[in-house]
């Protein structure tokens, strides 16, 4: 039984995949990349991995989801306008041979099937280990958490979350770097959505605090910082497009504070352990839990403020076209 | 390997630094720039001579720094090296005074006399190298350093030039790295004069050694000019008159068939290089060359050009010495760099004091020149005398030496070339002391007759008096101790008992 | 793990280059530069301080949490990381001075892209913490790191050109992160532990093991744009600003490099078969010469400099075949081994500073006629004596003419191509090192050519042509501390002893 | 056939898919996408290994990876989607054909 809704459940995010690739409009392509990250999070769920499964229908199918949605403004325009040359193209298109049906092509096609054998044997292939799920085990309750994967997380390999931390920030500072939109740019007044202003009244509580039973109860159950940061910056996100741009109300050190205080507390706090003879990172452990608490919550306000700032630059870049 | 001694590194940092100071200072500082340059040049024949003093009476000078593991910096002095520095040494100072002259009121000084400088401690680097790796460094850094002189003047044909020199040097360069490499990876570390390494070695990588010692020689030979191997000399005598002589006498050509001579001395060793037969094939491509460059240079009507083909055939002397065994024509080959290098240089000082004052870069147009040019011809005919072989010029002893020493070896055929080159040398070289002494001169020559007391300026005038003396002395007196046919015999003696 | 000291460098050469970047977010644009100027300095004084400590300690390690590995993360500096870092160091100093001036002169509108000195900053804690790592996901997260800041500092300058390149080098190295990561996956579910040591004595043979390898590979050759992965490459560098690609050619690419070498020598001694080695060999072989014949067609400065990169890393990849002993040699008569690998990194600093230099040469001439049409260099040597100089100096590097650094690389190189037998990589070598040397004086020979119309020269701050030309400098006088690198590099009981522990440890056990 | 043995397949299909799909697609978004699916497979693949070595909970330690490496993968999106659209501003492309 089981094997048969997990077989069932596999062939659909192949299927899904496969589609969002092949799907012949951008429209489709983006529903479809939503519609494989849920099924994607329904497998981690099956695997055991709830905290995988909220991270994914968070952050890679809600906030990338979203990000592509937007981004659909600009190129579906384009399909729009250029909508009579662009069948007119498809036509002559269809009428020739697909592109992958030219040699090169077939020869791309090919090789990837024996590149896909070669891989299936290997995974099929890949010998037992046990994992380190035992070691883990032995460690947790030195770690100060009672969810495994916190602890892992946010003490066992907390040096690499710390600079995954790095990367999200890197990820605002490259968007900005892209250029074409000036830091945090002065709103302009949209008008006002009645069903959008009911919809954000009512969600911002409730995204508010489900975000924080996720921290705070990540602790010892499923959740965490990532998965409380992205209902966060949901808010972060409605909030704009009601017309209400937070970040641009707050002034400019502070939003630049809470973008750094994640990374930067979690880093002075390493520091200081270094100055005290331990290493970075290594937690007096009966502090344990509290700090991990603190990092979590530092961490999960940063990284919702970075999520909303990514968000508004990539909007924003489609305002200044409009211009 | 001993003791330490930084006279060597003092030698070429007496270039070396005025080089690059040079290099530093502003177009119109002349007298600074004149005074590093001289200073320099007086200073490392100084340094040469007391450090020549010094070997003669036993000492060692060694320097030796490690740069990798099987890479070490290694200068090391031993009588053929110093023979080699004293003539490159005394040769560029003479130089250094006549392009001082010559490039008098000329573009980009500094540049040229900054590479000038590089150039000649290449050249004493190669002379002093006490081991493969850093006579290779300074090899390449020969090739460098000759480059914007060579394309100095900045012309079309200036660049062209440097744009064939470089494919030949940088290719030859490149050959020569890659044996040098390979000796390194089969024998290990050699210096100059381990000739038991490779002894040691043939028997067990009979091929490999071979094909290393091809591949050394035909790096060497781009700059020695061998056949095929001579296309960049010709070409690249576009450069002004004191580059060419130091490309033809002093530094250039000279490295590569100096690099022959430690090659088949000091690192394979006579013995195994003739057992090998090696050096047969040696002896077919310079005897080739010999006759080859000769009969290029009947051809030509530019004097620079004749001259080119003319050292093209010259250096192969010194290749084919080396390719005889035995002693008496080893000691004609290495008593010809110095002797070949005295009667080039004097040449093309005369073939630029020509064009620098009258403008003639044809033979033809040297109708009558001796009249008007005295001393720049006298010099001239006495280099050519010699080249030809006439007694008693410097020329004629290198030959002398060579022809008795192909007697002896039993190669007659090699005398049958010497002849044969000889006449062709005299064919081509006695038609310009012919019309310089004995045809009347154009009408245009005699207006354009200077006025001053001199034939020309004293700084080219100096130079060129100086060597065609030296090339005449140096055969005069050379039985005298001291003269370089006596050190050369010195070099030999120790080659051939030891 | 227990038996080597611990230090808190390691963590500090992470830390403090990101705690300087988010410093700098919170300045002016102006008063940024010198924060980030300031922060670049005291980065690469950090970075000396760690080497030195190496040179007088050995190897040293540090575990963040405390927590030994499997589980945790295990950083480790001997003298690989030590020497990568202390390179990073001494060019990304003199690339940080560089842009310093360099940027203020391009835009002063804005104060110079300001974003330049976090991303930098970002960027070299990054490879810092690449070249300490002992763990391969971390190794994944700190690529990500290099790649974003590697990418973002690419489109730094907003232009069309440099956002197209920018995409196609951030989709390469996502697809090159991704199938490294698929390898790391692999590797964990057949052995259940990511620690480069730990793996290294536990790794079985097998068909997952080698594909394992394989993508892991990959994914690496795809990041050091090995060929045929090299097609991101040109544009990126090219189109991105000068001491942009000064960094991106002198240290970023060589992040994957290092991996790559750290991975083969320590941990796949299992997998890797002769035939593996040839053709990872092949690659750079064919990288060697066609990068060098593409530059040499080249019309464009920075495409040329940037194709010349490719052709570089190809020699690097050609010490791969020379590490892999035939079959039937014993490590013990394998006396190259140590020729070879030691060669290897000798050759990634000397092209590091000698590129940068190059690029850096290359931005000065540009700034000053306003294009990087080659033809531009026409008259260089009458009118920018000073760059004229750092070009011909960082050339004769890069063809490896002595007495250069590149000199001594290429020479061991070639050392252990003739003392291995597989004498068939000589002619690659020679021939490169010709083509190498036909572009570099094609440049030469327009510098020393006279000026077809008089196109003026604009001044350019003098501090640009001291920097390049001192980083050309370098490029000689590192070869007078080569051979105590080499011998501290042979004699760090970590590598040195490691790979011929591996290659007697059954290295050609599935041959 | 165990649950973990049916997703560690499809993490390898999915890879696959994915990797083909930077290459032959055309249009930016899609090749981005094509990246997201190609890291999909990898978690998958980290994830059924966690599923596999499971004593009281499923393995912790991949599941970390794969939250860090899932967060890491949507940065390196969000920034290659904003290049995408910047270039379309600019220059009306949308996929590399074009500029060739």
């Amino acid at each position: 039984m089981s094997v048969l809704i997990d077989s069932l459940l596999a062939i659909l995010i192949v299927y899904l995949a496969l589609q969002c690739l092949l799907a012949p409009r951008l429209t489709q392509t983006v529903f479809l990349f939503f519609a494989f990250g849920l099924a994607l999070a329904l497998a981690w769920v099956r695997l055991g991995a709830v905290d995988v499964a909220i991270t994914e229908a968070a952050i890679a199918s809600g906030f990338l989801g979203v990000l592509f949605l937007d981004a659909l403004r600009d190129f579906s325009f384009i399909t729009s306008g250029k909508q009579e040359s662009s069948d007119a193209a498809n036509h002559s298109v269809s009428k020739k041979k697909p592109a992958f049906l030219s040699l090169p092509g077939v020869v791309l096609v090919l090789g990837l099937g024996l590149f896909l054998l070669i891989t299936l044997e290997a995974v099929w292939k890949v010998p037992e280990s046990g994992g380190l799920t035992a070691a883990t085990e032995a460690l947790l309750p030195e770690s100060g958490v009672e969810n495994p994967v916190t602890a892992v997380l946010l003490n066992f390999r907390a040096y690499d979350t710390w600079l995954e931390m790095g990367v999200i920030l890197l990820g605002l500072l490259a968007v900005m770097a892209v250029g074409g939109i000036k830091i945090f740019p002065v709103h302009r007044k949209t008008p006002e959505d009645p069903v959008l202003q009911q919809v954000i009244l009512f969600f911002t509580p409730i995204l508010f605090l489900f975000g924080a039973f996720l921290l705070y109860f990540g602790k010892n159950g499923p959740g965490g910082a990532f998965q409380a940061a992205v209902l966060w910056g949901a808010i972060g996100i409605l909030l704009h497009l009601g017309g209400r741009p937070v970040l641009t109300v707050i002034p400019r050190w502070l939003s630049q504070l809470l973008l750094i205080m994640g990374i930067g507390f979690f880093l002075m706090l390493g520091f200081l352990l270094l100055a005290g003879g331990a290493s970075l990172f290594e937690y007096p452990p009966s502090y344990a839990g509290v700090l991990i608490l603190i990092i979590e919550t530092l961490a999960a306000i940063s990284i919702a403020v970075t999520l909303v700032s990514v968000f508004v630059h990539l909007n924003q870049l489609n305002k200044e076209e409009s211009n | 390997m001993e003791t330490t001694s930084f006279l060597p590194l003092l030698i070429l940092i007496s270039s070396l630094v005025p080089g690059i100071m040079i290099l530093l200072l502003r177009e119109e500082q002349f007298a600074m720039r004149t005074f590093l340059n001289l200073f320099g040049a007086v200073a490392k024949v100084a340094l040469v001579g007391w450090v020549f003093a010094g070997y003669l009476s036993g000492e060692e000078y060694n320097f030796i720094f490690r740069l990798a593991p099987d890479l070490t910096f290694a200068l090391r002095l031993d009588a053929l090296g110093l023979f080699f520095a004293a003539l490159s040494s005394a040769l560029w100072l003479i130089t250094t005074l006549y392009a001082i002259g010559y490039l008098e009121g000329g573009l980009h000084r500094n540049r040229f006399f900054a590479f000038f400088s590089l150039c000649v401690t290449a050249s004493t680097g190669i002379a002093l190298s006490g081991n493969v790796i850093t006579f290779f460094i300074f090899y390449e850094f020969l090739t460098l350093s000759t480059y914007p002189l060579v394309v100095h003047k900045g012309t079309d044909e200036a660049v062209a030039a440097g744009r064939t020199y470089l494919w030949y040097t940088i290719g030859g360069g490149t050959i020569l790295f890659l044996g040098v490499v390979g000796l390194y990876a089969v024998a290990g570390p050699i210096y100059f004069g381990q000739t038991e390494i490779i002894a040691s070695l043939i028997s067990e990588y009979p091929t490999q050694l071979t094909i290393l010692f091809f591949l050394v020689l035909a790096g060497l030979g781009v700059k020695a000019a061998i056949f095929p191997l001579h296309g960049w000399l010709p070409v690249s005598m576009v450069a002004p008159a004191p580059v060419s002589a130091l490309l033809h006498a002093v530094a250039v050509v000279k490295a590569g068939a100096f690099g022959i001579v430690r090659l088949v001395y000091d690192v394979y060793g006579i013995g195994v290089a003739e057992e090998m037969n090696f050096l047969s094939v040696l002896a077919v491509f310079a005897a080739f060359t010999i006759i080859y460059g000769s009969v290029r240079a009947l051809y030509q009507n530019d004097f620079k050009k004749r001259l080119a083909y003319s050292t093209v055939s010259q250096i192969s002397y010194i290749a084919l010495g080396v390719a005889i065994p035995g002693a008496l024509t080893s000691t004609g080959a290495i008593v010809h760099l110095v002797h070949q290098g005295l009667m080039k240089i004097t040449m093309f000082f005369a073939a630029g004091n020509v064009a620098e004052t009258y403008g003639h870069k044809k033979i033809s147009e040297l109708n009558g020149i001796g009249r008007r040019m005295p001393l720049t011809m006298g010099a001239f005919t006495i280099a050519a005398f010699g080249m030809i072989g006439v007694p008693p010029v410097a020329g004629f002893i290198s030959k002398w030496y060579l022809g008795l020493g192909a007697v002896e070896a039993g190669s007659y055929w090699v005398v049958l070339v010497f002849l044969a080159s000889s006449a062709l040398n005299a064919a081509y070289f006695l038609p310009i002391v012919y019309r310089a002494w004995f045809c009347e001169p154009d009408h245009e020559v005699v207006e354009r007759l200077r006025s001053g007391r001199l034939e020309t300026q004293a700084l080219l005038l100096i130079p060129v008096v100086v060597t065609g003396i030296l090339s005449l002395t140096s055969g005069l007196f050379a039985a005298v101790t001291g003269s370089p046919l006596s050190i050369a015999r010195e070099i030999i003696e120790k080659f051939y008992l030891l | 793990m227990t038996g080597l000291p611990t230090s808190p460098l390691p963590a500090l050469l992470v830390g403090f280059p990101i705690l300087l970047a988010i410093l700098t977010l919170f300045f002016r644009p102006g008063v940024k530069a010198l924060v980030g100027l300031a922060g670049c300095l005291l980065t690469a004084l950090l970075a000396f301080i760690a080497f030195v400590e190496v040179t007088q300690r050995g190897t040293v390690i540090h575990t963040p949490g405390g927590w030994d590995p499997p589980l945790g993360i295990l950083l480790r500096m001997d003298a690989l990381a030590a020497v990568f870092i202390g390179m990073t160091a001494l060019v990304g100093g003199f690339i940080s001075l560089y842009a310093w001036r360099y940027l203020r002169a391009q835009d002063p509108a804005t104060g110079g892209y300001p974003l330049f000195w976090p991303l930098w900053l970002f960027l070299w804690a990054g490879l810092n913490g690449l070249f300490l790592s002992n763990d391969l996901f971390n190794l994944f997260v700190t690529i990500e790191v290099i790649s974003i800041c590697a990418v973002a500092l690419a489109v730094l300058s907003g232009k069309a050109g440099a956002l197209k390149a920018g995409l196609r080098y951030l989709l390469a190295a996502i697809t090159g992160s991704m199938a490294y990561l698929f390898g790391v996956a692999l590797l964990y579910g057949s052995t259940g532990t990511l620690d480069l040591d730990h793996l290294g004595q536990v790794l079985e043979p097998g068909t997952t093991t080698t594909f394992a390898l394989l993508v892991v590979t990959l994914g690496l050759l795809i990041k050091m744009a090995g060929f045929p992965f090299h097609f991101w490459l040109p544009p990126a560098h090219s189109n991105a600003l000068a001491p942009v690609s000064a960094l991106l050619s002198a240290l970023v690419v060589k992040g994957a490099f290092y991996i790559l070498l750290r991975l083969w020598m320590e941990v796949f001694g299992v997998g890797i078969t002769y035939a593996a080695g040839q053709l990872i060999g092949l690659a750079g072989a064919i990288a060697v010469i066609w990068g060098s014949w593409q530059a040499f067609m080249q019309t464009s400065l920075k495409l040329l400099v940037a194709h010349s990169s490719v052709a570089q890393l190809g020699y690097l990849l050609m010490i791969f075949p020379l590490l892999i002993l035939p079959p039937g040699v014993t490590a013990d008569s394998a006396d190259w081994l140590s020729v070879t690998w030691t060669g290897g990194v000798y050759q990634v600093i000397s092209h590091a500073i000698a590129k940068a230099s190059f690029f850096l040469s290359a931005g000065i001439v540009i700034m000053a006629v306003g294009h990087d049409r080659i033809e531009s260099l026409r008259d260089l040597v009458g009118n920018m004596r000073i760059t004229s100089m750092a070009i011909g100096l960082a050339g004769v590097s890069l063809i490896g003419l002595p007495p250069s650094g590149g000199f001594v690389g290429k020479w061991m190189l070639l050392k252990g191509i003739l003392l291995s037998g597989q004498w068939w990589w000589a002619p690659v070598v020679v021939a490169g090192s010709l083509l190498t040397a036909g572009y570099v004086f094609m440049l030469l020979r327009l510098a020393f050519a006279p000026a077809r119309e008089k196109e003026p020269f604009r001044p350019v701050p003098k501090t640009l042509e001291v920097v390049a030309l001192l980083l050309a400098v370098s490029s000689f006088l590192i070869v007078f501390p080569a051979d105590y690198l080499i011998q501290f590099l042979e004699n760090s009981e970590i590598f040195g002893s490691g790979i011929e522990a591996v290659l007697k440890g059954g290295f050609y056990g599935n041959d | 056939m165990e649950t973990y043995q049916i997703y560690s397949i499809t993490s390898g299909v999915l890879f696959v898919i994915g990797m083909g799909g930077v290459f032959l697609s055309k249009h930016f978004i899609k090749k981005i996408i094509a990246t997201i699916i190609m890291g999909s497979g990898v978690f998958l693949a980290f994830v059924s290994f966690a599923e596999r070595d499971a004593l009281s909970f499923a393995d912790p330690v991949p599941q970390a990876l794969v939250i860090t490496g899932i967060v890491v993968a949507v940065a390196s999106a969000a920034f290659a989607l904003a290049l995408a659209r910047r270039i379309y501003q600019l220059t009306g492309e949308e996929s590399f054909t074009i500029e060739k």
